[in-house]
């Protein structure tokens, strides 16, 4: 009598999101590749380049989806890059402390955030929001506390790993004749493997189910017998250490500290997850799609950057304009797909 | 000055037709610009743009950053996929340019720096530097402070001196904050009561001066912002508070950038001295650029001349490291022509 | 005097049990510091014709931060979202009314338009804003920090483009009244701009039924539904409501500095204004609202920044300051902070009892 | 402790602020028997359950559970399932966003190498399921399931635990008489298996059915623990009213009126696709029609079309003779309808404002924006809807989700009441609610309809329905397939008519 309900669950409405924004990348991209084909949009370095210059940013968004996956958020991150390169090129430039104590620097100050925020989000119940906010205004002040100079990383093993590249078998010819490889930095293999592990822990640990739980309905979670306040609080850590070390690979990629750093970044961590398939309201979210999130948006300002004839201001508009497009076009399809599915019921 | 002969020849208005298919002799230059966060910021890219226009035999791709840094980067790994012919960077900050800088340079590609300066470990990663020197133009407005104090007898007197600070940590504050207090250390008669940032904003500098006023009213002498929209906001603080500001006033106060708007106000003397920043790069940028081309050597760091803009003329001209400037007194032709 | 006593506690009990109370007393924590870091800070003088005094100063910068915070609790309590596109808003609206002023030129000494006239379309550019906003919200479902972040993008690049990316200069005396003083009133305007926004605001809710309609959609979508509320329009409402309020907040902004700075008006807003409704003790995720405390929420801000301004924090370390009061409130007015202490003030009588035994 | 007993609480007493929830109630569960929990509602069953398993704070009493010597305190549902307590709580409490197998199994999921097994998890579930006759798939997602699956998932959750004590709190609500004695089969055999059941409801079949003993709660205090057999029913309603109450059944004797035969209501053939397939029905004044069917077989549906709470794609509505269009449910109630959702929780209370917010709200949304209610005139309706429903609440400014379940139910009944509808919906108005109410809803409905108003009544138990409905309208798969109405209203050919034979 209810077989009618059966069948047909495999393509949930939230893979099926995904699978939406993997095809609006591609379609786009694609169509970069066509339309500026002589300006270079179609050499594979130019792929690369999303990647390499998005690494920090990568690794934090996967932070930020966990955390919105419990139906939280963090604005913080921006701020706490900030402070991870300031207190990392602080401790090598002025301080002459290794690179090693650097990168424990980052991550310590991204755990360190994590415990503190992890704990007035989880057990006083305070807003995520607002928090994090708080944790936003202090990092930035505490960069300015440490130096309101920019410090220029110059430690020699630092460069040389900032400067590594990897080649890739494969390459393109210049127009002077020089055959170039296609390279990537390793940031770029620690941002992918941060990417695979957290999808993994999504899936297939006890815990990232609990974030699903948790994000789905806290209540229920509660009384089904979850440790709604330790998951979330091991969530804000964990996303503390992913934004930690986002924030060095980000350092790695500007090689410097100073003040205005990164500013803006927590929108661009969010917006990539919301593109990717992540929502606010928690409980929905995958690592794979926040990877396309960021990609999108690292397509859009590269397309941007390509065309070469707009305005500052049109930059802007026109960057905003691809993600509202973006933005509705998903929302409209998996809008679309809710009623369908709804009228095809029987 | 040298600001008017560049005036004159920056203003070309005209724009070939665009030809959609790219002639081999345009000669391609990338320009990663940090944004269009003020005035200044605004004419130096139309600067850039006007010079750099197809009709002069360029094609210019030009990006905005948006004040972040990572996007320059990007940007400049993309000129560089695009294989453009130079590299014009005008960089967010002075920092951390070594990794991408090195990729330009293995792309065989000359990269200039435009307004500030780059701070690598290795110097051949860039071409050239065109720019303003920031410390020196806090020096200038030091060394014009002094002449000033000393033609009307008042060198002996205590002077107290407040600064308005631009963005902490933006190459300009540095500069004008460091030009201040080393004239600060030298001098025992002045005191720098307080230095906080109006982060280079009328509103922050008004609000910052309100606050400053109720501190120390008018024991205030000297009101040094170092940009014009910080000096705007000062003064409307000081009047509100029912302060006169000038030279027979309770104070005077001292900016940086000479803008269209700064000089309208240094003109009628709310502002005493306006120490000028100019934007005009695209001029010499090009200079630098077909010197390359005719393979010439170009020199390596080029500071940009600056003016002096005084209300009054007390101080002919001033002196520092054994170099002469003049001190300019603004008059209405000149405040007028000033196109940003 | 146990009696007056008891009542007194009772009355205490009673008067805690408001929901304004713990934000009004924030606020008066924030201020009290003050009596003891600069004793002069209470004074009000009149100087010039006019007053004059950090609490004058503290309610004056807060005009628009309070203006932005009404309309944020509204959008906040229907959609259980935030708006961050307000601050772009109120550079937009600065941006046109200063343009329909100066007839496009940098700068202007005489009105090209009439101010009315500049005011009514700015606001109508912000209403449209607030349309957008809305749309997305409330029709295509998009959550509303995701769909605002479109203006928040998008925002200061149209005020530039409105501006041709100058910094559009009015010097009319009258144009200056709004954000400075009307006649020889000794009252700063942007005062009088927050006091009648709240006052329209509230008195909307308290003449119409729009405030438990808010309530209801933002509690229970699908419940108000059933109920005949048509939850739609209700948001696309709020955000209507909050991007004018935005665009009021742009203009007074913008009179303040007699110019259109498209990059720095309202900067950093949205996220105060935020604030200031979480420090009101309104629930993010929406329902149930008090504007009032929004209002407080939005003084207890300023006031910290003046405080610290004060005190000599240089500017660049006042986020760490801020930071640490905001935890601090927030944490005292958690209600799962307040169960803690309880729990542990009845552990220890009872530990008390036990040992008296 | 007793070798018997597993649980056993004593003067265990709990308040929120305004009410005192519990006082010094004492309970005692042993081995092997399945022990009823009664009360009115409000009564305190559901806090007693929550303080137990540690969802709210235990203020005094103690615990003990057998195996564990000293008394024990549960903070939290976690602690509680350690300690061997697994419980279905009576809102259903599951992650929509997860799926069947994974609401079965989070917590405890099978893992391999420290991976979840998926694998494993979903053939385990599928095995669970197939048990218990619950017809889903286990990748489905739950907020696909309707409630009465939902429920049935979470009590299949709770009994896989491998547990000494299960709760169910009003479990069967929501669930039909088949899914009914699956659940008891299941229940007998854990009672077999030695494990102590507490099973709250307000169906007293049931409990004579199942139940090994009762305890009866009123107003927060322990009325007493009896024998089931020792206990007649009207004893037992006695005890939980603190009234004796004449006869349940004096609704029956009450002459069903048949009065004008005005139409109010024709649905032409309206539909929605996907849902409910077109049908025809006339709806007279002074009438009381029963929709009847199995679980999903679109009962709801139907009169959430006419209601426009889904809006029909085809077919036409004639109200009063006119055609109306109906787009939005404020349509509808503007022509005088009104429509007690099924679900509650979901679509039914708005959990943070307070009854009396919730019960004027509707009436306010007809009026319009423009016409708001004086308080004088929202506190004289809270407070006479109140009283008239009985409505167990601190007072009218509490948030209406710290009423008890039942409570919250009539605070929904009476924010139609208070619109003066023409056209009544009730879909499964009696959901939750204890027996005295029951008797006085179904009093009320055929109040309503003596006056001359209109309604459309669901509920799951045929009997109730039998007590007031002048014509049934039978349901199968979505689609109309007869109506009942006169001397041939009798429960044998409803049954007859669902399990079909006449169309077929
Ligand atoms: N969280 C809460 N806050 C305040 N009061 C509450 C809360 N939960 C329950 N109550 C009150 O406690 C009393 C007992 O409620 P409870 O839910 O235990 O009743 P119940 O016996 O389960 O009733 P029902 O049969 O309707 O479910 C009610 O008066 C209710 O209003
Ligand atoms: N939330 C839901 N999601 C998906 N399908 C649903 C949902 N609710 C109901 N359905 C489907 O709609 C159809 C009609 O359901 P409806 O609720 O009208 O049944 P009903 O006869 O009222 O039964 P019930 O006793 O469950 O209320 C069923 O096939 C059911 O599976
Ligand atoms: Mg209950
Ligand atoms: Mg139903």
């Amino acid at each position: 009598m209810m077989n009618k309900i059966k069948g047909k669950t495999k393509l949930n409405s939230n893979s099926f999101l995904l699978m939406v924004t993997v095809l609006m990348f591609l379609l786009m991209y694609i169509a970069g590749m066509i339309i500026y084909q002589d300006k270079g949009f179609a050499k594979p370095q130019m792929f690369l380049n999303l990647f390499i210059s998005n690494a920090g940013l990568l690794v934090i968004g996967c932070g930020m989806t966990v955390v919105m996956i419990t139906g939280g958020i963090d604005i913080s991150v921006g701020s706490v890059t900030a402070l991870v390169c300031m207190a990392a090129a602080y401790s090598m430039e002025n301080k002459g402390l290794s690179v090693y104590t650097a990168v424990a620097a980052s991550i310590g100050i991204g755990i360190v955030y994590g415990i503190v925020q992890g704990y007035l989000v989880a057990y006083l119940d305070i807003q995520p929001f607002i928090v994090t906010l708080a944790g936003m205004f202090f990092a930035r002040g505490m960069t300015a506390v440490i130096s309101t100079e920019m410090i220029s990383i110059k430690n020699e093993l630092f460069l040389k790993w900032a400067n590594y590249k990897l080649y890739l078998p494969f390459g393109t010819v210049n127009k002077k004749g020089i055959y170039q490889p296609a390279y990537i930095y390793p940031t770029v293999i620690i941002a992918l493997a941060a990417v695979i592990l957290i999808t993994i822990m999504l899936k297939y640990t006890k815990f990232g189910r609990r974030l699903y739980a948790i994000g789905g309905s806290q209540q229920s979670a509660l009384m089904m017998g979850l440790n709604v306040k330790k998951t979330k609080f091991e969530a804000y850590i964990l996303n503390g250490f992913l934004a930690g070390l986002g924030g060095f690979l980000f350092c790695l990629n500007s090689g410097a500290g100073f003040v205005e750093q990164a500013k803006g970044m927590e929108m661009d961590a969010i917006s990539a997850a919301v593109i990717g398939g992540t929502l606010l309201s928690g409980g929905v979210g995958t690592a794979v799609g926040t990877l396309f999130g960021v990609l999108i948006k690292g397509t859009i300002t590269s397309l941007i950057t390509t065309q070469g004839t707009l305005s500052s201001w049109w930059v802007r508009i026109a960057l905003s304009t691809l993600l509202c497009f973006f933005i509705v076009l998903q929302s409209i399809i998996s809008f679309s797909k809710k009623k369908r599915k709804k009228k095809t019921g029987s | 000055s040298n600001s008017k002969d560049v005036n004159a020849g920056s203003t070309p208005d005209a724009k070939a037709p665009t030809d959609t298919s790219k002639s081999k002799d345009l000669i391609t230059v990338g320009f990663s610009q940090v944004g269009a966060e003020s005035d200044w910021r605004t004419a130096n890219t139309e600067s850039m743009k006007s010079t750099f226009s197809e009709a002069n035999g360029y094609e210019l791709i030009f990006d905005d950053a948006q004040q972040k840094q990572e996007n320059q980067i990007a940007a400049i790994r993309n000129f560089i996929q695009q294989e453009v012919d130079y590299i014009v960077l005008a960089p967010v900050t002075e920092t951390g340019w070594d990794t991408v800088l090195q990729e330009a340079k293995d792309a065989g590609i000359p990269v200039i720096i435009v307004d500030r300066m780059v701070n690598v470990s290795d110097d051949s990663l860039y071409t050239a530097w065109v720019g303003s020197n920031f410390e020196l133009e806090g020096k200038k407005a030091a060394a014009w402070l002094d002449a000033y104090l000393k033609a009307a007898g008042k060198d002996k007197d205590e002077v107290n001196i407040v600064d308005i600070q631009g963005t902490i940590g933006a190459s300009a504050q540095i500069g004008r904050t460091k030009g201040l207090e080393d004239a600060v250390k030298q001098h025992s008669s002045w005191k720098l009561l307080a230095k906080t940032t109006g982060e280079f904003t009328q509103a922050k500098g008004q609000e910052v001066m309100e606050s400053l006023l109720k501190q120390y009213g008018d024991k205030i002498d000297v009101v040094y912002c170092e940009n014009d929209n910080e000096a705007f906001g000062a003064i409307d603080a000081i009047e509100a508070a029912g302060y006169k500001v000038g030279v027979d006033g309770d104070m005077i106060v001292m900016s940086f950038d000479s803008t269209n708007a700064g000089l309208s106000d240094t003109l009628n003397g709310k502002i005493t001295l306006n120490t000028e920043c100019n934007p005009l790069h695209g001029p010499r940028v090009e200079e630098i650029i077909k010197d390359l081309q005719s393979g010439k050597t170009v020199d390596k760091q080029k500071y940009v001349e600056e003016g002096i803009f005084s209300f009054e003329n007390s101080v002919p001209s001033i002196k520092i490291d054994g170099v002469d400037y003049p001190v300019t007194q603004v008059t209405k032709d000149l405040a007028a022509q000033r196109a940003y | 005097m146990n009696i007056t006593c008891k009542n007194f506690k009772s009355g205490f009990r009673k008067l805690s049990g408001r929901r304004l109370f713990m934000p009004f007393i924030c606020l008066v924590l924030v201020l009290l510091v003050n009596v003891i870091k600069t004793p002069d800070f209470f004074e009000i003088s009149i100087k010039n014709g006019v007053l004059y005094g950090y609490l004058i100063d503290i309610i004056n910068r807060a005009s628009e931060l309070v203006i932005l915070a009404i309309g944020m609790t509204l959008v906040t309590a229907a959609s259980g979202g935030q708006d961050i596109s307000v601050g772009a808003v109120m550079a937009v609206a600065a941006a046109v009314c200063c343009q329909i002023l100066s007839g496009g030129k940098v700068t202007t000494n005489t009105f090209d338009n009439p101010l009315l006239l500049a005011i009514l379309i700015a606001l109508a550019v912000a209403l449209l804003c607030g349309a957008f906003n809305g749309f997305l919200v409330s029709r295509l479902h998009i959550q509303p920090m995701v769909a605002t972040l479109i203006l928040y993008t998008a925002g200061r690049g149209i005020a530039q483009l409105i501006t041709k990316g100058q910094i559009t200069y009015i010097r009319v005396d009258s144009y200056k009244t709004m954000g400075g003083y009307i006649g020889s009133c000794p009252v700063p305007t942007p005062i009088f701009f927050a006091v009648i926004m709240v006052s329209i605001v509230y008195l909307i809710l308290k003449k119409t039924a729009l405030g438990l309609y808010i309530e209801s959609v933002g509690v229970n979508g699908r419940a108000s539904r059933l109920v005949g509320l048509n939850s739609t329009k209700i948001k696309f409402l709020t955000y209507i409501i909050c991007s004018v309020l935005a665009g009021v907040a742009g203009i007074v902004a913008s009179s303040r500095i007699y110019s259109a700075d498209a990059n720095n008006i309202g900067l950093n807003m949205e996220m105060d204004a935020i604030l200031a409704v979480a420090l009101g003790g309104n629930i993010l995720s929406g329902g149930k609202f008090s504007l009032m405390g929004s209002v407080i929420g939005a003084y207890t801000i300023q006031a910290l920044t003046t405080t610290l301004y004060a005190m000599n924090v240089s500017a660049d370390q006042l986020p760490v300051y801020k930071a640490i009061v905001v935890i601090i409130i927030v944490v005292l007015q958690s209600s799962t902070f307040k169960k803690q202490l309880a729990g542990l003030k009845i552990r220890k009588a009872s530990k008390a009892i036990e040992g008296g035994q | 402790m007793d070798q018997n007993v597993v649980l056993k609480i004593d003067n265990l007493s709990k308040s929120f602020p305004g009410v005192k929830a519990l006082s010094n109630v004492n309970f005692c569960l042993r081995k092997g028997e399945i022990h009823a929990l009664m009360g009115e509602n409000g009564a305190g069953k559901s806090t007693l359950i929550k303080v137990l398993t540690g969802v709210h704070e235990l203020e005094s009493g103690e615990i003990h559970i057998d195996g564990i010597n000293k008394a024990i305190i549960n903070h939290s549902p976690q602690e509680a399932q350690g300690n061997g307590i697994s419980t279905v709580y009576q809102e259903v409490n599951l992650c929509p966003n997860l799926t069947v197998a994974e609401n079965l199994f989070i917590g405890r999921e099978p893992r391999k190498a420290g991976m979840i097994d998926w694998k494993t998890m979903n053939q385990r579930s599928e095995v669970l399921l197939k048990k218990l006759k619950i017809d889903v798939s286990s990748a489905q997602m739950l907020e696909e399931c309707s409630i009465a699956i939902q429920q049935m998932i979470a009590i299949a959750r709770a009994i896989d635990m491998k547990c000494k004590v299960l709760i169910l709190d009003e479990p069967t609500s929501s669930l039909d008489e088949d899914e009914v004695e699956k659940l008891f089969d299941l229940m007998r055999h854990l009672r077999g298996e030695g494990v102590g059941i507490i099973f709250v409801t307000h169906f007293l079949e049931q409990v004579y059915a199942i139940c090994d003993r009762i305890t009866v709660l009123r107003n927060g205090e322990l009325v007493g623990e009896y024998v089931t057999e020792k206990l007649p029913r009207i004893q037992l309603v006695a005890k939980m009213m603190g009234k004796d109450i004449d006869d349940l059944a004096d609704i029956k004797s009450e002459q069903k009126k048949f009065t004008e035969e005005e139409s109010l209501i024709v649905a032409d053939g309206l539909g929605h696709a996907g849902s409910i397939k077109p049908f025809h029905l006339e709806i007279n004044k002074g009438e009381v029609i029963g929709l009847t069917g199995l679980l999903g077989s679109g009962r709801s549906e139907l009169v959430r079309v006419i209601y426009g709470a889904d809006k029909p794609d085809s077919g036409k509505l004639i109200f009063k003779g006119k055609e109306v269009k109906i787009n939005t449910p404020l349509d509808a109630m503007k022509l005088g309808m009104s429509y007690l959702p099924e679900d509650r929780k979901k679509e039914g209370i708005i959990p943070d404002l307070s009854v009396r917010e919730n019960i004027i709200i509707a009436l306010q949304a007809k009026r319009g924006m423009f016409k708001p209610m004086s308080k004088k005139e929202m506190e004289e309706a809270a407070d006479k809807y109140i009283d008239l429903l009985n409505i167990k609440t601190a007072g009218r400014e509490t948030p209406v989700k710290s009423l008890s379940g039942g409570n919250q139910q009539k605070v929904i009944i009476g924010r139609w009441l208070l619109t003066n509808p023409e056209y009544l919906i009730l879909d499964e108005p009696t959901r939750g609610i204890d027996i005295g109410t029951k008797t006085e809803i179904q009093k009320l409905v055929l109040e309503l309809a003596e006056e001359g108003k209109a309604v459309s009544f669901i509920s799951s138990e045929v009997e109730e329905m039998l007590r007031t409905c002048s014509r049934m309208v039978v349901l199968r798969d979505g689609k109309k397939i007869g109506e009942i109405s006169g001397d041939q209203l009798t429960q044998e050919t409803i049954m007859k008519t669902i399990a079909g034979g006449e169309d077929r």
